[in-house]
Formats: structure tokens, C-alpha cells, sequence
């Protein structure tokens, strides 16, 4: 095992022993909901299946159908924000 | 040597940074699509349902309502043409 | 064509097609029989041509004169028995 992937190895098992890896997930859905992708996402999936008739459309076709803009619709401050927290948690952790 | 060391860490950490920044977007996004998915689909199903219920009974109700318009006008029709015929055979 | 009256537009057709239509009216005429509709809407009629008089009495006044009573008079078990049957029906038979 090389030198770095022993470091995030170690790294992520301290994440998650923290419980810092559920808040950062905690954090992400939140703003999720807060910006309006959750709607935005619920809009689209009604949008394909009225499209496609309800007969017609699985769980899986619709997650297939729809993660593509799931993605491209998560705001970038969204993910600046994530980042920065990960950066403060790592500089405050600094023996990590 | 020290100062190389510490530019080394940084440059982990940054790189890692962002690599678990990506690893969390996904495990998030994907388990909000799936759950946002499997519950837009259940409440398509309880929405269609509601409306099958609901015009079923709509239609049984105008299929009642049909029978009897149709029965009705039948019945007093009957009704007419034999009170008419006692009156004929009593005035005769 | 809003949604409801498409569906109430594939029930009818559903239930014309094979015939259930005519069945369930027969189903309802020999209910009606049976449960004393007709001879108590009988009576009601020779009451109203009584009181009225029968020169004074058209088909027309008539069916307008005892439908209300006609309504009210077909038992909710009929109505229930009927729409159950349609329920079994469209479970048997239709992808609506």
C-alpha cells in the first residue's frame, strides 16, 4: 500500500469514527433541499413519467432516466461550500 | 527536506479534498435520485388509483342514472296507457 | 380532454366492448324488481295521477314528477353491489 493511500485510508476511517463523513452527507442534503434540487428533481420525474405513461417507466429506468440532470442541477456553490467544509474539518484535524 | 514534506501533505490534502468532495456528491446524489424516484412513481400509482376509484364510481353512477331515466320514462308510459284503458273500458 | 374524463372515457369503453355494459343494466333492472322498486315507484305514480288527475297528467310531467322519488328509492346495497361488480370487472379485465 503506497504512502498516500495509506494517509486516505487513515483519513476516512477518522471521518467516519467522527461521524464527520453522515454530517457531510447530512450537510450536502440539506442544501439540496434548500436550493430547490429536490424539487427541481421531483418536477422531472413527473415530467418522464407522464412522458413515458406510468406503465411504462421502473424505479431503475427512472433513476437511469433522470441522474444525469440530478447532477448537472446541484449548484456549484453547493459544491464549493462542501469543499470548504471538508478543507476546515482536515486543517482543524491537522494530525490527520 | 521539512518544508518539501509539509508542500507534499498539502498537495494530499488537497487533492484528497476534492476526491472525497466528488465521493460524497455521488453517494448523495444517488441515493436522493433513487429515493426521489421510488416515491414519485409510488404517489404516480396512489394518484392513478384515486382517479380509477373515483371514475368508476362516476361511471356507475350515470350507469344507474341511465337505467333509471330509461326505466322510468318506461314505466309511466305503462302506467298512462293503462289508466287510460280502464277509463276507455269503463266509459264503454 | 382533462385526465378524469379520459378515464371515465377507457372505463365506458372497456365496459361496452365485452358487453358488461348491458349485463350490469339487466343486473341493476332485476335488482330493482327484486328489492320492490318497481311496484313501490308504481304506486308513487298512481298516487300522483290520483291527486293530480289523469287529464291533467303528461308522460313528460309525469317522469319529472316521480324521478326524484325514483332516485332516492334505489337501495345504497344496489348501487354498492354494483359498483363492486364493476371493480371486479376492470380488475379482471382492464389495464387502464
Amino acid at each position: 500500500m503506497s504512502k498516500d493511500s495509506q494517509m486516505r485510508a487513515a483519513i476516512n476511517q477518522k471521518l467516519i469514527e467522527m461521524g464527520e463523513r453522515e454530517r457531510l452527507k447530512e450537510l450536502l442534503r440539506a442544501k439540496l433541499v434548500e436550493c430547490g434540487w429536490k424539487d427541481q428533481l421531483k418536477a422531472h420525474c413527473k415530467d418522464v413519467i407522464k412522458e413515458k405513461g406510468l406503465e411504462h417507466v421502473t424505479v431503475e429506468d427512472l433513476v437511469t432516466d433522470v441522474t444525469p440532470k440530478g447532477r448537472a442541477l446541484v449548484p456549484d456553490s453547493v459544491k464549493k461550500e462542501l469543499l470548504q467544509r471538508i478543507r476546515a474539518f482536515l486543517a482543524q484535524h491537522a494530525t490527520l | 527536506e521539512e518544508a518539501r514534506r509539509r508542500q507534499e501533505h498539502e498537495a494530499f490534502l488537497v487533492q484528497y479534498s476534492f476526491s472525497l468532495c466528488s465521493e460524497i456528491i455521488h453517494e448523495v446524489l444517488n441515493e436522493s435520485v433513487k429515493e426521489t424516484a421510488a416515491a414519485e412513481i409510488q404517489l404516480a400509482v396512489n394518484e392513478k388509483a384515486d382517479c380509477v376509484a373515483k371514475c368508476t364510481e362516476q361511471v356507475c353512477t350515470s350507469l344507474v342514472e341511465e337505467t333509471l331515466n330509461a326505466d322510468i320514462a318506461l314505466l309511466v308510459e305503462d302506467i298512462l296507457e293503462d289508466e287510460l284503458q280502464r277509463i276507455h273500458k269503463y266509459i264503454n
